[in-house]
This record gives structure tokens, C-alpha cells and sequence, in this order.
């Protein structure tokens, strides 16, 4: 952090070409949504810096609009000259860019799009496709398992994460047509507060307690997933009623293996790090990005932002491997004791 | 002087739970008397006062005050009537200091703002007319008084206003013998000033110096209520330790009447 | 009345209750407002009466097996806290602490591979450490317990975070804890142990008045303690006959039935402490402290050592809470412990009559408390509503439930017994 | 010494204090743990120095200047528990209820088009309210007010997710909502403002000393009376002349300098809330219901009514809170007040020197404490650690700061002043 | 009898941070002598108990027991030195029963469990053997009891153990006349067994009834301590409020000597 503040003057905002030194600061917003922020973004991202010798603040918010403000302050005054957000809502996420924007640092809007934010740069995975796939994966396994009219169970992501209602936007509009088409009954549908799992556990024991036949269960994440699979071996049913997921995590993974979880959603965490951070290491070196070859209509102001888009992928038992040999999660946290038969048994 | 009472109480029945304390107890205070209320440890004479100040309800019986019957509810409806009491546990509030506890509830105000000048002089005032010599500051905290400074508190805290009754629960308990002097003469003076003044206590000496009327409680029965100087000490003595004396005071114990209300242990017999 | 006055030794004549003037005593009690937990209880009635209209499976056999393992991290911990509240001083790191503990106990079981008799002692033993660690700033550095546990609640979490690494779960695989808030007692562990109970309880009140009388000191008439006996018999009995009934979802593919695990483990823990608190030097001394710590000290008590202690006992407590937490998810996450878990907590003891000022409380409080938040919790689960109005409607019978007992307790303060 | 002695009506000698014997009181009231609220001021110092030295723009212009905004919330919210806790009551939906008058602000200034003065305004009304509603049934009814207060805190998150609709975040745009709590006051205003205050400040000294010494009463001696005013003085200038520097990171692009809007709003507050407390009959009867409940009941003083009052303040402190807080964030969600902000609000006033047991705390406790714990936040914001270590030091820092407080206030239990 | 005091304080100074409240006191206590403690309210006899009793901790001076210089720092060592306190302010637990504070600190067991058949027997013959009459039940809380009745649980408590040396902080102030009768043979009894008895009192007629010597305490200096057959009541009416009477008491006051210490208001001009 020593002597970066000498050259606080220069603008690094739209490719001026400045000093090669420069810090790049990352905000990411919690750890409760999902373990990838912790564990996934920011490996990734510390290493792309590292590698190309740029110096990065990287934090996490944990899930407190004050508390990333308060970070945005700390970075800006600190003379980062990109700023790069995941954000917690819209209004901070604006509030944050436009601080930002007129202390003249660049902005890239990293997995969430801030509307109306005004960010120089995009990098996501579409969450409504998330969505779809998950609705897609349990009608898969559903018809693998031969249900007729299943009842479906739906544990949603926390009330108040803007994301889970995408995912949920994506998963109903699979799911919905069926429905109404009479081929599935839609079962309980509940939110899992802040997504803990302990909660849901509780959640969906009362869902089952309610409708006994609930024949599958789409679960916005692993973690959810895990707890309506805790539940369910108790009742003996696990294998038998299809849980979807989200994530890829290793605890997800495992239960894929075991049989237990039906599907999850893989992102190529490592290849949207690496496309946001190649951004912000190419701004930092005074050189105009070219991987952002893509745009989105940011649907508030209706500006095309460039963007670098990624497509989330279908994880089942087939493909666990892919998650393996793209080195998300490695052989030795997966394959643990008595997943080491099952693993090789995947192909791992 | 008045044949009317000032307050007067009738069939006064107050219990906790299973545990009845008063029965039936009846009290007359009039206006430029003392009444010294007397009675064994435990009799009732403070359930008596709280009763009268609001501070329980009673479970029967009427309060009369200058004729009209009156329910008191909390301690804002006595004081609204015009009735003081110092209680046996002071009510101090700790946290405050000597001049604040002594206005609580009525504090001097110019305009909004409270009248800390006003107060703190008022206090003093009074407070050095009690004999108080080792206050360090007015402005002390009432929880680092020592116990006879705290009961000059209290005292001093009931006699600023001016009100028709006031009631002193066991005042010199804690107090030296000069401020015990300033109190009972404090006493007195309230009542010849045609106030109605009902002092509890265990001192025979104090009672017979300043007091008209003599009340004596009983295992919460009223044993007796007569002139001071109709009886002798010896008398009292004998009311306030068996209920009786001679044929004033209740009818002969009967016991079962007593053990009536359930209770778990009864001690009672003189070893 | 019928009344025989024995005396005792040192000349203090004693009125023999019989069962009538008990009761009439009991009665004159409870008008009176010293009514025990039985506000609570009847908060609990009205609560399952308003589930069970509302929705039928509420009432199954199944749904009061889950309430069990619903409730029992809540219970856990607010037991613990009991101690901590009698004090007057309140644990607001005892919800991540049983996140952490649950997390070494993880680790050990699945990165570790060391065996459950390994893994659950050295959670336990963990929760013992921090429970001290909290007591000593606490007793000895004079902070407010609020700020050290505050800065705890902040500390665990980031010490779960960093033994989670950055926030993965950890899923574990030990079939004995997994047991611990998942299986059964076979049916007829069940009876036996139901029995066991029973028997326990009426032995030790029979052996109470034969003691008591002996020296010549006032009993509980026998008929009142028989009736004691019976309806903790009745309520034994008939819990452990619904629990014994199938109630297998899938009775075709496998069997449940029998008293869940938790059940007897939070009896074990319940009988345990409320021996402690009732009949040791102990847990006199820590209703003393909390009563009047000025008193207390002046008594001899060690003052500082107690307040120590109870953190020991809170934070032991949340350990085990946290095993069985763990156990019940089959995982560990950076947020085990985390939401409401500690504000549930407080409010199980303090619902069930538990003071926050210290002094007055019972663990048998935790236990009604935790229950009537289990319920709601088990109740709101089934009626399906939306997040914001199930929210709104969680907290509007958290206030019913309550209120049931503060009303009792208003007829207390009219008759001067507060 | 040279004591002058004079007498006043009433008999009562007085000892006129000098310059020195004030101080020589003072260094013994310092020495005997009188302390008031220097140790949190140290502890504040010995914060800033840490992070000042770990990081260099920890003494900027412009991290003094996000201070305040940092702040805000958790200010807002802990004065208005001051009061709450001064009666030994707690309100743990008090930072919900700060989302709820955001968002009701919020949905007025964009979905139904209000201008500001309406929806400000509305949101306060609806703090009363909420106020209102908790005393009543706290004092009322007589639930334990964390009984009442944890409903009402699930109750408001329900309220907060049904009033945006499930989930969804409000921007707002409105200029003047914006600049509450981003921006600055013109330079000439800001030295305006802090000149008033400080002349204010003298002139209310200056006068209480006149009117006393008018009545023949004890005063402080001029001097010391000066050197307040001085210390004051030199303060609010310092911090102006900090503030008014240009801080912008890119004075080409737009200039930032000037005092930052929530300051005076702050210490509008501050000062409000300390007359009230300090100087009227209100204050008084706040502070003798929460030192003695029953005396203060003794002495006439409407009990009931005090307890749902403080309530009301607490609520609406809460609603200023979240109004900033909106206005902070260009927008409201459903965790506007969640997370830390409850527990931070309380920790800030306990740290600070208020009791949890009542009777005992200022308003300037709650800034103090506020300010704490914004250092702390703001400090670690700065480190950049990742999350783990960031809880954990934070954890770490916090107790740091509390125990100069403890240690200090240990020395004063030692020499009988508790 | 013996020479030797049990115990003896010297030179004890104490402040509560500005206000220094004992100068250089000293006090000898004899076994099996009633000593005798007066002075005015505010004199410093209960802060001087606490300094000897472990809860003040005293700023200088020395504690001598049985020959022996010791240091008190908690109630703790004074327990264990035998050393019991009736205090002033009784420091009873209201959340505990009238058992329950008799034996706190000290209880019976039977293995671990408390023994509380025993304990209750042991509360109930000593309570009878000062004439409680009043009391309901021995389970009864000690918040619900009347102010007497505090008073003689605090008493019995103190009675119950062995010990050395005991100090009555004004015991009998809140007592009827037959119980306050029974705490003064009480103490009598003990200084005859041949312990060493301190008595508070503001009651000459007490203090003269049962002690062997009296210590005048006078805004916080020791006035005298003279044997009782040797002074007249109003010779230690005139220490306590003067500090000095004829040839016995202080050197005349020197106001400036006094008044050295920081204090904002000293109240004392008789009016
Ligand atoms: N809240 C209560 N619950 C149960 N019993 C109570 C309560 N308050 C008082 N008592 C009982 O009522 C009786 C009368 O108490 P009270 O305080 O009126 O006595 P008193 O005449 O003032 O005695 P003293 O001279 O000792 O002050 C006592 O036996 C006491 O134990
Ligand atoms: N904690 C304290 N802080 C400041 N002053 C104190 C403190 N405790 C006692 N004092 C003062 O010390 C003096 C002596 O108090 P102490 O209680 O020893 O008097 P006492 O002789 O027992 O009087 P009493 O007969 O009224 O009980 C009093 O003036 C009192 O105000
Ligand atoms: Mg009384
Ligand atoms: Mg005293």
C-alpha cells in the first residue's frame, strides 16, 4: 500500500496511459449465499493479480450494506484505481459506483449487474439461466425416475437476496408450464431466510411432515439441498426423491456421488475471475481491455454495457469429473474415504 | 381538637397470596395529633401505611378522608390528597443525588428547564434544619450516604411539601441523638400546625414524648387505639407483646382462629 | 379447618398441612401470582391448539417427534444460558460458539478421520475453553459481559469461517452422531427408559418426605406428592406411547418409531442441572451472586469464580448444541449458530420466566421456552405461508405466547407479590 | 490551601473552590473512578493511533469525513437506546424498525412520487408509532420488553419484505434524501455553524455560572469554566478546519470539502437529547425509574407512561437512523437495519458507560461508543484482511477498547466507588 | 480481663476517592468485653466496620489480630480470621428464603447434596431463641419480609458459626421491644463466652446496658474510647456530637484542619 497514493492524480478511468503501478480494489458480498465468494472468487482473483504483478484489496462484505460501503470508502480512499463490485443491492452498488465514478476510478459490475449503476465493465453468469437449468435438471431426473404427477417441493434462497429471486424466475418458468399442465403438482413453496441450511432443514421437515408425497425438491443451492437431503435419509428416502442444487461444492458434489442430490449448477467461477480480472489489470496498466467483446442493455438506463458473459453448466453424476479435471474442486477434498470407490467409479 | 377524623380506616383486610396479613383493622388520625402507631416485628404497620399510600390494594375494607370515602390506587392518588409518607425502606433512588431524590416527582421548573439553583437551596434548607452535619455536597449520591443520612433524606423529602397527612414509617430508626431530637420535634410541630401525623415506632420514649394517640397492632389485628395519657408504658408494652392488657385490647387468643389461614410454620411459643 | 399443631425442637409450633389445605394453599398461590411455569405451559396449550386447528398433521406423531430435534440446539444452548442470565449477565457469543464447536468436531470426524469418542469429547472440551476465556474477561478484567461476548459473537464467527476455509460446508458421515438427532431409541429402550424415569422421580419424592418427616419437619402431604407422581407418570407414559406408534412416511420401505435420542439427552441434561441449581452449594451460591452479588461476596462466596463457571457451563452447553446441530443437518456451515439461534435462545429462557436482571430462573424455563419457540417455528413450517407475512405472523404468536404468561403475572404484581 | 469559606441562607457553610482545588477534585474524582466518559475517549485514541500507524490513510481528510456517514445509523439507533436502557429495558427491533421508516420513506418518495418533506416526516410519524406500540405493550401488558422487542423484530422484517415487495430493492433519487448523508455543507457554512456552536456553548456556561453565583451557591471557578470552553472550542475547530480541507481523490473532477451534513445532525441531537436528560423534569424521571423503579413509583412519577415514552424515542432515533441509512445507500432493502446494526447499536452505547441494568448512561455515550465502533469498522475496512481475520480482529480490537474502559473503572470499585 | 486486644486497628485512613472519611483511627477490642462503637450519623463507624470486614480496602494504617498483623482484602479473610458482621444494610439476598440466607457462604451438606432438613432445624431454633413470632415460614423470601424480621435473620446469620470476634452494625434499630431485649442478651452472652463484641448503636441506654467500653467516633477521628463505668451518659452524648467533652475527647477543632480536604458544601452551622 506504500507510495500508490503519489500518483493519486492520474486518471485511470478510461485507458489514459499512467503508471503501470496501480492498485485494483474487489468487493465481494457475502459468504452465506454461497461458499464460492470465500472459497472459489477469491483464489481466483488473488492469483490473476499476483500473476501479473498488480497489487489487489480484496474483501467481502459479509452481507452488510454498511459494511461494504464503509469498504468502498476505505478503497476509494486508499487511491484504488479499479474498483471492482459484487453488489449487495442496487442502490449501494450505485451509490458505491458513483462515488467511485467521481473520484475518477474505473468500475467493473462483477457477476451482478448494477442497474443504472453506470459500471465500465461486466463480467457474469446469467442467474435466470442458473434458473432454468436447475428446473430443467429435476424435470430430467424426475422423468429418469419414471415420477408420475410428483409432487415438487420448492426451497427458495433467502427472501431478501435479489438473486434467488432471479434463480427462482429462472426455475419457475421451467417448472410452472408443468404444473399448470397437470404432469407435476406443485407442493410447498418457502424461502430460507439469510439461506441457512439449519433452517431449512427445519423448513422442509415441515414441508414433508405436511405432504408426505413430495417426490422432488428443487433446492436454490448445495447447501439448502444438503439440509433437505438430511432430512430426508432420516426418513429413509434420500436416492428416491430427486434434490437439486447449485454451486458445485464439494459437499454437493459428494452427495451427486452418493446419489443423494440429483444435479447441481456449475460456474466456471475461475474463468469469469480470470475474464474480471484481465479487465482490471489491463485498466491498470493504461491499456484499453479487448476481451470485453460482448454488451448488455442495462435495463434501467438502457445504456449497452461491454460485458464478458459465461454460461453456467449442468453438473450430474455423468460429469463431475468436468468440475474435477477444470480444477474447481480438487481429487483429494472430493474423494475422501468412502468417496474414493465412488469416485473412481465417476471417473475421477 | 376536632372530633372529626381526618382519615380514617375500616375493616382493613389485606393478605399475599395464602397469607393474610391484616384482618379487619380500623385507625383513626386526627388533625393536630400525633398517632403513634405501635406493634410487635412483623405486626402490619407497614403493610398498614403502604395500604393507606396506594402501594397495595387493599383486599377490603373503606379509607375515609375528611368524610369522604376514597379509593387510592397508587401512591399519585395519596399524594393528591395531601397525604406524605416515609417509608421504612426510604425509596431512594440511588443513582440520584441528595437534592434530586428530595424533589422527585416535583421538581422546580423555570419554564422548561429544571431550577437546580432553587432546588439545591430548598434542600439545604431543609436538610440543615434536620441537624444534618456531615454531608459532604448536596450534590453527593444518595447510594454513598451513610444509613442516618439517607433516613434524614427521606424525612426531608416528606415534610417539603405541604400536604394534610404525613406518615413516618420507623423515621428515627437509623438517626443520631440529636437528629432524633430534630425529628420528633419536627413531629410535633407538624401537628401543631394542624396536620394529621402518624408516627411509627418501637422506641416507648419517643412514643410517649410526642404522641396523642397511641394504635397498637397485633398479629394484624387492631388491639387497641387510645389516649396517651389514659395508659402507661408498661401497658403498651403489654398491647404491642400479647394483644391485651387488663381489659383493654382483644378478646382472649383463640387460637384456631389464627391458624385458620394456612400456613406452613407458626412460631410463636415463648421457649 | 382440620389442623393437628405438632412442635418441633427449638419451640416452633408447626401446623400440619393435609391434602386440602394444600391445595386451598396451592390456589391461594397461584391467585396470588406464584405460579411456577405454568403460564408458560399454558401458552404452549394454547399455541398447539391454534397449530392443530389450522392444520391436521400438526397433532401426528410424526410432527411431535420432529419437534425434538427442532428444538433441541435451542434448548442446549438456552439451558446453558440460564446460568449465564441468573447472574445477570447475558452470552451473546453462545450461538457461534456451538457453530464452532460443532465445526472441530466436524473436522476432526472427516479431515481428521479420528472416531466419534474422539471428536465429541474435543468439542465439549472446546466449548469448556471458551466458556472460561468469556468468564475470565468477564470476573477478572471487570467488562461488560455484553462487549466480551459481542466481540466474541464477532471473533467465532470469524474463527468458523477460517476453520470452514473461507466458508465451505462440511458434510460428515459418522454414523453415531448422525444418530445422535436422527434415529430412535428401539421401542423397548423406550418403555424402559420412560420407566426408569418415572420410577426415578416418584423414588426421590418419597424418600424427600420420609426424610423430612424424620426429623420432625413439615411434609408435603402424601397425597399431594402421590398426585405429583402420577401426572408426571401420565405425561411420561403417554409421550412415550405416541412415540412408540409407527410413523414411518414410507412404512412400506422402513420403520420409525420409538423416543427420538434427543429426547432422553435433554431429559438427562434438564434432571442434571436442575439438581445442580436446587440442592448443591453451587447452584445456591449462583442464585445468591445473581440475586445480590454485594450479598454474596459478603457471605465468603467466591464471586468471581461463579461468574466464571457460568460461562463454563453456557458455553459447555452450546457445544453440545452445536454436536447435535450438526448432527441433525449431517453438516457444518460458517453460519451454524449464526441467525436467530442466540436470540431464540435468550427468549426460550426468557419466556419461560427466566430474568434477564438475574437472580430468578429455572432450567426447566429453557426447556417450556424452547418448546413454545419449536412449535412455532414447527407450526409456521406447516401453514406454508410467504417469507414476510410468516415472519410477521412468527412474531405476532411469539407475542400470544408470552402474553398468556405476563398476564398471570400482572394478577401477580396487584397482590403485592412481585 | 486558600479556601474561602462563605455562608447562604440555611446555615450551610460553604467551601468556595479555587482553580486548583477543582482540579486537585477532579485528579482525586479521576484517581477514586469517576471517570465519566474519558476511558472511552482513551480507548477511542489508542484505536486511531493503532490503525493510523498500520495504515497512513487512516488520518486523511477524507476518512475523518467518511467517518461520519459510517456512523450515522448506529448513532441514531444508540441514543435512542440510551433511553430504552436507562430504564434497564431493552428494544432489539430497533434497528428493523429503522428499515421499516427507511422504506416507508422510501416507497413514498418514489412508487407514490411525495416529496421529501412528506416522506420524511411519515417515516418519523411511523418510528413513533412503532415506539408507541412496544412501550404499550411493555408497560402495559407487562411482557418483557425482549419479549415484545424480539417479536416486534421478527415482525419488521416480515413488515420490511411485504413492503418491498418480497425481496425487492428501492432507489431512490430525490436530491435531498440524497445529500443527507453524501454530502458536505459549503465551507463558509460549516464555520458558521461550528463558530454558533461553540459561542453557544460558552454563553450557556457562562450563564449557568452567573446565575448560580447570583444565588450565593457553589460555582466551578472561572478557570475551569474557561479551559471547558477552550477544549470545546478546540475541537469543533480542529475538526472543522480538518473537514474544510479539499479532500476530493480527483480535485480535477469535482471538489469535496466542507463539514459533512450528518455532523450537526448528529450533534443537534446530542445537544437536544442531553438538555432533556440533564435539564428537565422528563430526564429527571428517566433516570429515577431506571435507578428505582419503586421509589420513583413512590414519589407520584407515572411510571408506565415514562417506559412507553422512552420507547418512543428509541424508535424514533431508530427512524432518523434508517433515514439516513437510506439515504446513505441511494436505497432501501430488506436487510436495511438487519445484520450487525442492532447489536452494534447497543454494544455502542454499553461501551460507552451505559448500563444494561439502568439508571446509569448519557446521550454522549451513545456517540462515543458510536464512534468506536465506526473506527473499528472503518479501520479494519482499511487493513484489507480477508474475512476470518477481519471478524476476528475485529473481535479483538473491540475488547481492546472496552477494557480501558474496564481496567479504569476496576481502580474505582477498588477504592469503594461502584 | 486479658490485656492483649484481640483485635486492633491503627492509624486506619480511608477515602472514597476526594473525601477522606476516617483520619488515623484506632480501635481495641478485648475478648470478652462488649466494645461499645458511637458517633453521630455520618461519623464513620459503618465504613470503619467495612474496612475491618474486607469490603473497603483501607488506604493506611494496620490490622492487628491476636498479636498478629494481618491483611483483610476480601470478607472472605475476615470470615476466615473469625471475624463476623452484622451490617448495617444487612445485605440479604431477596431472592433467597430465610434458610437459604442463614447458611449462604456456609451450607450443610450430606455428601454433595445440601442438607437441608438440618439447615432448617438449626434456622428455626435460632430465630425462636430471639424471639421471632411473626414469621410465617421459614421458606418464606426475604423480600417479603417486614423490616424487623430482615433484621433479626441478619442477626441470627452472624450468630450461627463460631467465631472470634462480632460486629452488630446498629443491630437492633429496626427491632420491637422484646426482640431488641433478646439481641442485647444475645450480645452480652457472646462477650461472655469470651468472644470480642462490637456494638453500633445510636441507643445510649442500650450501650450503656451491655458494653464494658465505648469509642467515640467524631467526623471520622477517633474521639475516645473510655471504659463505660467511667464516663455518664451525657458525657458521651457531648463526644459524639463535639468530639470532646471536659479533658477526654480531641484537641479543640481546628476548622481549617477540617476542612483541608476538597468538599463542596460542609453543613454544620447549628441554626
Ligand atoms: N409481600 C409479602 N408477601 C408475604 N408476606 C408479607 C409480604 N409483605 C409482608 N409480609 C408479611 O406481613 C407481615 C407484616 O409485615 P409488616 O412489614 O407490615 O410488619 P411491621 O409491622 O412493619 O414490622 P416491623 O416492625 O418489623 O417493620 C410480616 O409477617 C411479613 O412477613
Ligand atoms: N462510597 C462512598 N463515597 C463517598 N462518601 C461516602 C461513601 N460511603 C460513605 N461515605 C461518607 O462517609 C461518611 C461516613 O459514612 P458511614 O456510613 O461510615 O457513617 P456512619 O457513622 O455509619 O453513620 P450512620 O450512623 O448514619 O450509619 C458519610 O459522610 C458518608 O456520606
Ligand atoms: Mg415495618
Ligand atoms: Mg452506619
Amino acid at each position: 500500500a506504500c507510495g500508490d497514493n503519489s500518483d493519486n492524480a492520474g486518471s485511470a478511468g478510461t485507458g489514459s496511459t499512467a503508471a503501470a503501478t496501480g492498485k485494483v480494489g474487489v468487493i465481494l458480498p457475502d459468504t452465506k449465499s454461497s461458499a464460492r465468494w470465500a472459497t472459489a472468487d477469491l483464489k481466483y482473483l488473488k492469483e490473476a493479480f499476483a500473476a501479473a504483478g498488480v497489487q489487489a484489496d480484496i474483501q467481502n462484505a459479509q452481507g452488510d450494506k454498511t459494511a461494504f460501503q464503509t469498504i468502498a470508502d476505505g478503497m476509494i480512499s486508499s487511491g484504488v484505481k479499479v474498483l471492482m463490485i459484487v453488489n449487495l443491492d442496487d442502490g449501494t452498488g450505485k451509490a458505491v459506483l458513483d462515488k467511485a465514478k467521481r473520484a475518477g476510478i474505473a468500475t467493473i459490475d462483477y457477476d451482478r449487474l448494477t442497474p443504472n449503476g453506470g459500471a465500465d465493465y461486466y463480467v457474469s453468469f446469467d442467474n435466470v439461466k442458473v434458473g432454468e437449468l436447475q428446473g430443467q435438471g429435476l424435470v430430467d431426473c424426475l422423468t429418469e425416475k419414471k415420477a408420475t404427477k410428483p409432487v415438487v417441493a420448492e426451497l427458495n434462497g433467502s427472501p431478501t437476496d435479489n438473486n434467488a429471486t432471479l434463480f427462482k424466475q429462472g426455475y419457475d418458468s421451467v417448472l410452472d408450464p408443468k404444473y399448470q399442465g397437470g404432469e407435476y403438482v406443485k407442493g410447498p413453496d418457502q424461502s430460507v431466510p439469510d439461506w441457512d441450511n439449519a433452517q431449512a432443514g427445519t423448513i422442509f421437515e415441515q414441508m414433508l411432515t405436511q405432504d408426505k408425497n413430495i417426490k422432488g425438491v428443487l433446492a436454490a443451492n448445495d447447501g439448502l439441498g444438503n439440509a433437505a437431503i438430511a432430512v430426508l435419509k432420516k426418513n429413509k428416502l434420500n436416492g428416491q426423491v430427486p434434490v437439486t442444487g447449485q454451486d458445485a461444492t464439494v459437499q454437493g458434489l459428494q452427495n451427486i456421488l452418493n446419489g443423494d442430490q440429483c444435479m447441481t449448477v456449475y460456474k466456471a467461477i475461475k474463468k469469469e475471475a480470470d475474464a474480471a480480472s484481465e479487465l482490471a489489470i489491463a485498466i491498470v496498466k493504461g491499456q484499453k481491455p479487448t476481451t470485453a467483446t460482448g454488451t448488455i442493455k442495462d435495463p434501467k438506463s438502457g445504456k449497452d454495457v461491454p460485458s464478458v458473459l459465461l454460461t453456467p453448466v449442468t453438473i450430474t453424476k455423468a460429469n463431475v469429473k468436468d468440475v474435477v479435471a477444470d480444477g474447481f474442486v480438487t481429487k483429494e477434498e472430493l474423494c475422501t474415504g468412502e468417496f474414493a470407490a465412488k469416485c473412481t467409479e465417476a471417473g475421477i | 381538637m376536632a372530633a372529626t377524623p381526618l382519615l380514617e380506616l375500616n375493616g382493613i383486610d389485606k393478605s399475599f397470596g395464602p397469607v393474610q396479613v391484616l384482618h379487619d383493622v380500623g385507625l383513626s388520625v386526627y388533625p393536630g395529633e400525633v398517632t403513634a402507631l405501635v406493634g410487635d416485628n412483623g405486626a402490619g404497620k407497614s403493610t398498614l401505611v403502604k395500604c393507606v399510600s396506594g402501594i397495595y390494594t387493599i383486599d377490603a375494607g373503606t379509607i375515609t378522608f375528611e368524610g369522604n370515602q376514597v379509593a387510592i390506587h397508587s401512591p399519585r392518588d395519596a399524594s393528591g390528597l395531601g397525604i406524605e409518607v416515609v417509608y421504612q425502606d426510604l425509596a431512594l433512588c440511588d443513582n440520584l443525588d441528595i437534592v434530586q431524590n428530595m424533589f422527585l416527582g416535583r421538581e422546580r421548573k423555570r419554564g422548561i428547564v429544571l431550577d437546580e439553583p432553587t432546588m439545591e437551596q430548598m434542600a439545604g434548607d431543609t436538610l440543615a434544619s434536620l441537624s444534618v452535619r456531615t454531608v459532604k455536597s448536596l450534590r453527593q449520591l444518595v447510594a454513598s450516604l451513610s444509613g442516618g443520612q439517607r433516613q434524614t433524606v427521606a424525612i426531608a423529602k416528606a415534610v417539603l411539601w405541604n400536604s394534610r397527612v404525613v406518615i413516618l414509617d420507623e423515621p428515627t430508626a437509623a438517626l443520631g441523638v440529636a437528629q432524633t431530637a430534630q425529628v420528633l420535634e419536627l413531629v410535633r410541630r407538624l401537628a401543631d400546625n394542624g396536620l394529621g401525623v402518624v408516627l411509627i415506632s418501637h422506641n416507648m420514649n419517643d412514643v410517649f414524648a410526642v404522641s396523642d394517640r397511641i394504635a397498637a397492632l397485633y398479629l394484624g389485628r387492631m388491639a387497641a387505639q387510645v389516649k396517651a395519657t389514659e395508659v402507661s408504658h408498661a401497658q403498651v408494652v403489654e398491647l404491642i407483646t400479647s394483644g391485651r392488657s387488663g381489659n383493654i385490647g382483644l378478646p382472649p387468643e383463640k387460637p384456631a382462629d389464627f391458624n385458620g389461614d394456612i400456613v406452613d410454620i407458626t412460631p410463636g411459643g415463648d421457649k | 379447618m382440620s389442623t393437628t399443631t405438632t412442635t418441633t425442637a427449638g419451640g416452633v409450633k408447626v401446623v400440619k398441612p393435609t391434602v386440602a389445605s394444600h391445595l386451598n394453599d396451592y390456589w391461594g398461590r397461584v391467585r396470588g401470582g406464584d405460579l411456577g411455569s405454568i403460564p408458560a405451559v399454558a401458552g404452549l396449550i394454547v399455541l398447539a391448539l391454534i397449530f392443530g386447528v389450522a392444520r391436521e398433521q400438526f397433532f401426528s406423531a410424526l410432527n411431535f417427534a420432529n419437534l425434538f430435534s427442532q428444538s433441541a440446539q435451542v434448548v442446549f444452548i438456552a439451558m446453558g444460558l440460564v446460568f449465564v442470565l441468573l447472574l445477570g449477565e447475558i452470552d451473546l457469543s453462545a450461538g457461534f460458539a456451538s457453530g464452532v464447536c460443532g465445526a472441530i468436531m466436524a473436522i476432526l470426524l472427516t479431515t481428521h478421520g479420528m472416531a466419534w469418542y474422539v471428536a465429541i469429547p474435543a468439542a465439549m472440551v472446546t466449548g469448556i475453553v471458551i466458556g472460561f476465556l468469556l468468564g475470565f474477561l468477564v470476573a477478572k478484567f471487570g467488562i461488560p459481559s455484553f462487549v466480551v461476548t459481542l466481540a466474541a459473537f464477532l471473533g467465532f464467527q470469524g474463527i468458523l469461517l477460517l476453520l470452514l476455509g473461507g466458508g465451505k460446508n462440511i458434510s460428515i458421515s459418522d454414523e453415531f452422531v448422525l444418530n445422535l438427532a436422527n434415529s430412535n431409541l428401539p421401542v423397548g429402550l423406550s418403555w424402559g427408559i420412560a420407566l426408569v424415569g418415572v420410577i426415578g422421580y416418584a423414588l426421590v419424592q418419597l424418600n424427600n418426605v420420609r426424610s423430612r418427616a424424620a426429623r420432625g419437619l413439615v411434609t408435603d402431604p402424601m397425597g399431594i406428592v402421590l398426585m405429583r407422581i402420577a401426572a408426571l407418570a401420565i405425561v411420561v407414559l403417554v409421550a412415550t406411547a405416541i412415540l412408540t406408534q409407527e410413523r414411518s412416511i414410507n412404512p412400506v420401505l422402513n420403520s420409525v418409531k420409538g423416543v427420538p435420542i434427543v429426547a432422553p439427552i435433554i431429559a438427562v441434561f434438564l434432571v442434571l442441572w436442575t439438581f445442580v441449581l436446587g440442592r448443591t452449594t453451587y447452584g445456591r451460591h449462583v442464585y445468591a451472586v445473581g440475586g445480590n452479588t454485594e450479598a454474596a461476596r459478603r457471605a465468603g462466596i467466591p464471586v468471581d469464580r461463579i461468574r466464571i463457571s457460568v460461562f463454563v457451563i453456557g458455553s459447555f452447553m452450546a457445544s453440545i448444541g452445536g454436536i447435535l446441530a450438526v448432527s441433525r443437518a449431517n453438516s457444518v456451515d460458517p453460519n451454524t449458530g449464526g441467525s436467530n439461534i442466540l436470540l431464540y435462545s435468550v427468549g426460550a429462557a426468557v419466556i419461560g420466566g427466566t430474568s434477564l436482571f438475574g437472580g430468578k430462573g429455572k432450567v426447566i424455563n429453557a426447556v417450556v421456552g424452547g418448546a413454545v419457540i419449536a412449535v412455532i417455528d414447527n407450526g409456521m413450517g406447516l401453514m406454508g405461508l410467504e417469507s414476510g407475512a410468516k415472519y410477521i405472523f412468527t412474531g405476532i404468536i411469539l407475542l400470544i405466547a408470552a402474553s398468556v404468561d405476563a398476564f398471570a403475572r400482572r394478577r401477580a404484581a396487584a397482590t403485592g407479590n412481585r
